[in-house]
């Protein structure tokens, strides 16, 4: 492989002026919602850094993500995130495979030792002995910890490698747990999602690539400039809220008006995302667009949290059965306390 | 030990009829530890935890409002006459022995127990600031009924030897000698025979059967006794048979308003054997409200049974003959204020007899505000009146009422409660008032058409 | 039964330009008045990141009118530049290559960064060049 | 992170709090009226529709009468307004609604947020003009208790606790209606045990005089 010197040589050689380069920055910039004069500098310095060795660790999970990422299939502006790292090991994209694979790998470890970074999809099984998921007859829970040994950060991609996600659902038959359970030593931010916006995962890596760090994170790791409101927040059907316009069924008048789906169980309300700003299939669409509430899947535990079709507002509150035996035994309770009363009003009155 | 309090004597001079003001108060009672003085309290608060009285305690919201009732909260602006704190310890007893919750109140001692110093400063609260009135439950948002649990903490206090000097002094001087101010059988005996020659009139005692049983109240006997030739003279006029009885006279129950059960059962009883035995089928009660509060509705409860004849306040009885067109008046003329006697009208429920007894004598009546079943009390009822103590409060709240009375500018001021006419008479003297209050029953007697 | 066929319509959002246009005047007043001074060189106000209703966006358009120099650059998708009635306020905006709006914003400033040839990319001609001269 | 704040609301604390509350509130009733009831022998000046007059002054009670009218008004007209606007926050925002649906198998219309924001913050205001109003007012300072202070605010929590939910000044919406949803089972689990339980007692209480008084032919 050609070395070149920096970031902005090589992709000059490609033909990609620096015009692009700038473009593409003020996109991240906008997306991140850094301020807009953030775009030049963040363009100087990602034309001076070197090519970013990446490392993508799949797990227990289902491409979702990779194909996530993929699905900015035109050359869109964020695809020039391929242009700018070099992903030197990655199952389902690279072309080598089985032991080659492997020394790729290795080879990427060697050279960029400390440096490299480490892109996660999946969850860690952890039961038996972590046998429930192995690559190279290695447990995903040695091989996590060999390669994140030498990363100078990790980032989770998705809700299984942030919080465990569908693996980990009731009864998590094979103990996953997302990788910051495992992970304490290095900086590891979490971009939950079922799958994540693709723009989330480059904006991201962009914002490694230029500030040479992690950008700035919430209480459960996620970059706050993505996951900073939730989609209820940001939802165009947000003034049918205001207004308590709401479907309460997918074929009613409401849902045919698009009103606000909160009836129909979603979780925008207490959902971090950007689904309804950066939205997806290049700002297409998104799910309460197309009539279908949030179900909350960059949230921890989404999974196991609740029915997707009960409202937020609605509990789980027991059944008529409970209440009724609460009721019945207050009765009881009561019933007996009255006379203990009456026993020891007598007894009061006795003066004894 | 001689009881210094038995040694007063009745006051006959003053407008106020009662002891003389006691040169040295007792206001505690008998030889007890302050143990045994909560011990015979919390006995006789337990007697009252019932139903009832549970209800209320549980029901009050502290919103106050009971406070704008009360004609000695109103007049004087001090928050400790707001009604239902005048029963905080009895609640405290009920929270912490008898609720649904008592276990964790005693427990964690959420409502620490009645002490005697509580049980001795409530005492002024219980007695000497509340009537009984009712006015209270009226306004509370929640109809609590807090003049007779003031009634039920009354029977604590009593037994725990905590009631004021002169209230139970006259409570034991009506127990012990058949009446609370000396109008013993033959004190009473000898005042019939001279309103009989001062009046003419024929009145009947002790006959052996009679279908009326007349009761006087000892307030009558002594300081107003035209009543008793009135109330003959009426009856008489009617032509129907009665009697008074010197087995069972006296109308007043001190035993009611000192808080002493056994002894207001006693007093009713007198009346109650006596009727049996003269197969009467009424008792007419005097003009005096808390009589008829006694005989009328405890009367039953005290006897454990239904009585067997009927109780009527002479108010009732008189406006009945009207009705009836038995009893012909003279029309009076000019106009008229009546003062609703609270026991009688609001907590007695006849409230419309004394307005049919004032049209049938031509009387325009003139409503005060406030009148009928919202009447302003006139601060003496429930034992007030033979407080010294309480003097003061008492005419704090008259003038009130004869404020109330003055803005008719009726030419009559009229009552049917002699215990409400002599603290007229007490209180309008103090206050310079210079009108005077009339019995309705004297008015009637002195108007009825002789056609014969 | 086509896509077409399922009858959704959106409620329109609330009508009328917001405050949010004579705010954003005001702090390209600030701006530019930086820029005059020599206190900066360029600045900056990202328009996509505002939550500017289509009334809003219309109303910013009107006050800011269309000035003398217009121009568009095709650089992985096409990017358009012009120069606001207002001298040196730029208005620019980005498309990806599949025609979708990335970025659009105000650039307050002589000359619009997009506009310049990178000294980089300047150096990169020369040699270019050469290459092709020598080829010759 | 395992089970966050808002799940532990929405399940097992409401589990509870709706079984306190019965518990309770049954407990409390019946206890008292598993006291002793006295017989009344005397003989009842009123002896039909007594129970009527019982039930009338149920609804009779809810104004002052005219007598106290113009002493009382004030107050009432501030205890209805946080009560109405209380009930009218809870039963009629849709997603409270969508709450009772959930226990009751059937809904009923809602009204817009604003309309219930604008309810809320009303109720907020009145409740503090009742606090104000009973520290300020000798009679009801000497009153009160715990009870009455403690009653105050686990019926203001939940509302300004909803208010800000929907004002959405917290960033963290979740914990802000976890924190709703809990103060609400505070109010429901407080219910039964304090003062708040006078929204049955008033309908025992009423009846119970009314009736007493009903037989002697007296107002009640």
């Amino acid at each position: 492989m050609k070395k070149a010197d920096t970031l902005g040589d090589e992709l000059r050689r490609q033909g990609i002026s620096r015009r692009t380069f700038l473009k593409f920055c003020a996109a991240m910039a906008t997306s991140m919602a850094l301020p807009a004069s953030m775009a030049p500098v963040m363009a100087d310095a990602l034309a001076a850094t070197r090519r970013q060795s990446v490392i993508w660790l799949s797990f227990q999970e289902c491409t979702g993500c990779t194909e996530s990422i993929l699905r900015s299939y035109a050359p869109s502006i964020e695809s020039l995130i391929f242009d700018f790292i070099s992903l030197d090991y990655h199952h389902t994209l690279q072309a080598a495979a089985g032991r080659a694979a492997e020394d790729a790998r290795d080879q990427a470890m060697q050279e960029n030792w400390g440096k490299y970074l480490v892109i996660v999809d999946g969850s860690i099984p952890l039961k038996d002995g972590g046998i429930y998921s192995t690559i190279d007859g290695h447990t995903n829970l040695e091989t996590l910890e060999t390669v994140a040994a030498g990363a100078a950060a990790l980032i989770s991609v998705g809700t299984c490698a942030a919080y465990g996600g569908l693996p980990m659902a009731r009864p998590n038959p094979t103990g996953a747990v997302g990788v910051d359970e495992i992970i304490k030593d290095k900086p590891v931010i979490n971009l939950p999602g079922c799958p994540p916006i693709p723009e989330v995962m480059t904006g991201t890596i962009a914002s490694f690539l230029t500030f040479g760090r992690l950008p700035e994170m919430d209480r459960l790791g996620r970059p706050v400039a993505f996951f900073g409101d939730t989609i209820h927040d940001r939802c165009y059907r947000r003034p049918l809220y205001e207004r308590g316009k709401f479907a309460r069924g997918f074929d009613d008048e409401g849902a045919r008006k698009g009103w606000c789906l909160y009836a129909l169980g979603c979780k925008g309300p207490i959902t971090y995302n950007a689904c309804a700003t950066i939205k997806w299939n290049q700002g297409q669409s998104f799910p309460i667009q197309s009539g279908h509430g949030c179900l909350g899947c960059s949230e921890p535990r989404f999974w196991d949290k609740d029915s997707f079709y009960k409202p937020l507002s609605a509990t789980h509150w027991g059944n008529a059965a409970g209440l009724a035996a609460a009721a019945a035994a207050g009765a009881a309770v009561g019933a007996g306390v009255a006379v203990l009363s009456r026993r020891h009003q007598d007894t009061i009155a006795k003066g004894e | 030990m001689t009881d210094p309090i038995i040694e007063h004597a009745v006051d006959m001079e003053s407008k106020r009829f009662g002891l003389k003001k006691p040169m040295v108060r007792y206001d505690t009672q008998g030889e007890m530890s302050d143990a045994e003085r909560v011990k015979k309290a919390m006995q006789h608060f337990a007697k009252d935890f019932g139903y009832v009285a549970a209800t209320y305690m549980e029901s009050c919201v502290h919103c106050g409002i009971c406070a704008n009732a009360c004609h000695f909260y109103v007049t004087t602006g001090d928050p400790k006459y707001t009604p239902i704190w005048k029963i905080e310890p009895f609640k405290q007893a009920y929270k912490r022995e008898a609720g649904p919750f008592a276990f964790f109140y005693k427990l964690f001692n959420l409502k620490h127990k009645v002490t005697v110093e509580e049980l001795e400063a409530w005492q002024e609260l219980i007695y000497d600031s509340c009537t009984m009135c009712g006015r209270c439950t009226l306004a509370c948002p929640m109809s609590i009924d807090i003049a007779s649990l003031v009634g039920m903490a009354r029977h604590a206090m009593f037994h725990a030897g905590l009631v004021p000097h002169e209230l139970w002094a006259v409570a034991l001087k009506a127990e012990e000698e058949g009446s609370p101010l000396g109008a013993n059988p033959k004190v009473f005996k000898e005042r019939i025979r001279w309103m009989e020659d001062e009046h003419e009139v024929d009145m009947y005692i002790d006959k052996e059967q009679a279908d009326i049983l007349v009761c006087m109240s000892s307030i009558e006997i002594q300081k107003y006794p035209k009543s008793m030739a009135d109330t003959a003279k009426v009856l008489n006029y009617l032509g129907l048979s009665w009697t008074f009885h010197t087995e069972g006279y006296e109308a007043t129950n001190f035993g009611l308003l000192s808080g002493n059960l056994d002894w207001q059962k006693d007093m009713s009883q007198k009346i109650i054997d006596t009727a049996i035995k003269i197969k009467a089928k009424t008792v007419l009660l005097p003009e005096c409200g808390h009589a008829y509060q006694a005989m009328r509705w405890h009367g039953a409860n005290m006897y454990g049974q239904s009585l067997p004849f009927t109780v009527v306040h002479i108010s009732e009885f008189l406006a009945d003959a009207v009705e009836q067109g038995k009893l012909k008046l003279r029309t009076v003329g000019k106009t008229a204020a009546f003062h609703d006697p609270c026991q009688v009208s609001r907590r007695g429920g006849a409230t419309q007899a004394p307005r049919k007894i004032i049209e049938a004598l031509g009387i325009e009546l003139r409503e005060p505000a406030s009148s009928g079943d919202f009447n302003w009390c006139c601060g003496g009822g429930g034992g007030v009146i033979t407080i010294h103590r309480a003097d003061e409060l008492r005419y704090k709240a008259m003038e009130l009422k004869l404020k109330q009375m003055d803005s008719t500018r009726a030419h009559l001021m009229l009552t049917s409660c002699s215990n409400c006419r002599q603290n007229f008479d007490d209180s309008g003297e103090h206050l310079a008032w210079g009108r005077k209050i009339e019995s309705l029953l004297e008015l009637v007697a002195d108007n009825l058409i002789e056609d014969k | 039964m086509s896509l077409d066929d399922i009858p959704i319509q959106i409620a329109p959002p609330q009508e009328g330009p917001s405050e949010m246009p004579k705010a954003l005047l005001h702090e390209v007043w600030e701006l530019l008045q930086a820029v005059c001074a020599g206190r900066s060189v360029r600045e900056r106000i990202d328009l996509h990141g505002l939550p500017l209703s289509p009334a809003d966006y219309q109303q910013l358009q009107q006050l800011l009118g269309r000035g003398e120099v217009s121009a568009l650059i095709e650089a992985s998708g096409r990017s358009e530049v012009f120069e606001t009635a207002v001298a040196g306020v730029w208005w620019l905006r980005d498309f990806g290559a599949d025609e979708r709006l990335v970025a659009e914003y105000l650039e307050i400033t002589a000359l619009p960064l997009m506009l310049m040839t990178h000294h980089d990319d300047l150096c990169a001609a020369v040699a270019l060049l050469q290459q092709q001269l020598s080829a010759e | 992170m395992s089970v966050t704040l808002l799940d532990f609301a929405r399940g097992p604390a409401m589990q509870w709090a709706l079984i306190i509350f019965v518990f309770g509130m049954v407990w409390r009733l019946v206890g008292v009226w598993g006291l002793r009831h006295k017989a009344d022998h005397s003989q009842p000046r009123v002896t039909q529709g007594v129970w009527k007059r019982g039930l009338r002054a149920v609804f009779v009670r809810v104004l002052p009468y005219p007598e106290f009218a113009p002493k009382v008004q004030g107050q009432y007209w501030i205890s209805y307004v946080f009560h109405l606007g209380f009930f009218i926050v809870l039963l009629f925002f849709v997603p409270h609604i969508l709450f009772f649906e959930d226990i009751l198998g059937f809904g009923w219309p809602g009204l817009p947020n604003n309309v219930i924001f604008f309810v809320g913050g009303i109720t907020v205001a009145a409740l503090m003009v009742a606090l104000i109003k009973r520290i300020l007012n000798p009679v009801t300072r000497m009153m009160s208790n715990f009870d009455d202070y403690f009653a105050w605010f686990v019926t203001i929590a939940p509302v300004v606790t909803g208010l800000l939910v929907n004002a959405n000044l917290i960033p963290n919406y979740e914990l802000m209606l976890a924190i709703h949803i809990l103060s609400f089972q505070l109010l429901l689990i407080y219910l039964p045990f304090g003062k708040l339980m006078h929204g049955f007692w008033l309908m025992v209480s009423r009846w119970t005089t009314a009736v007493r008084f009903a037989r002697r032919g007296g107002l009640s």
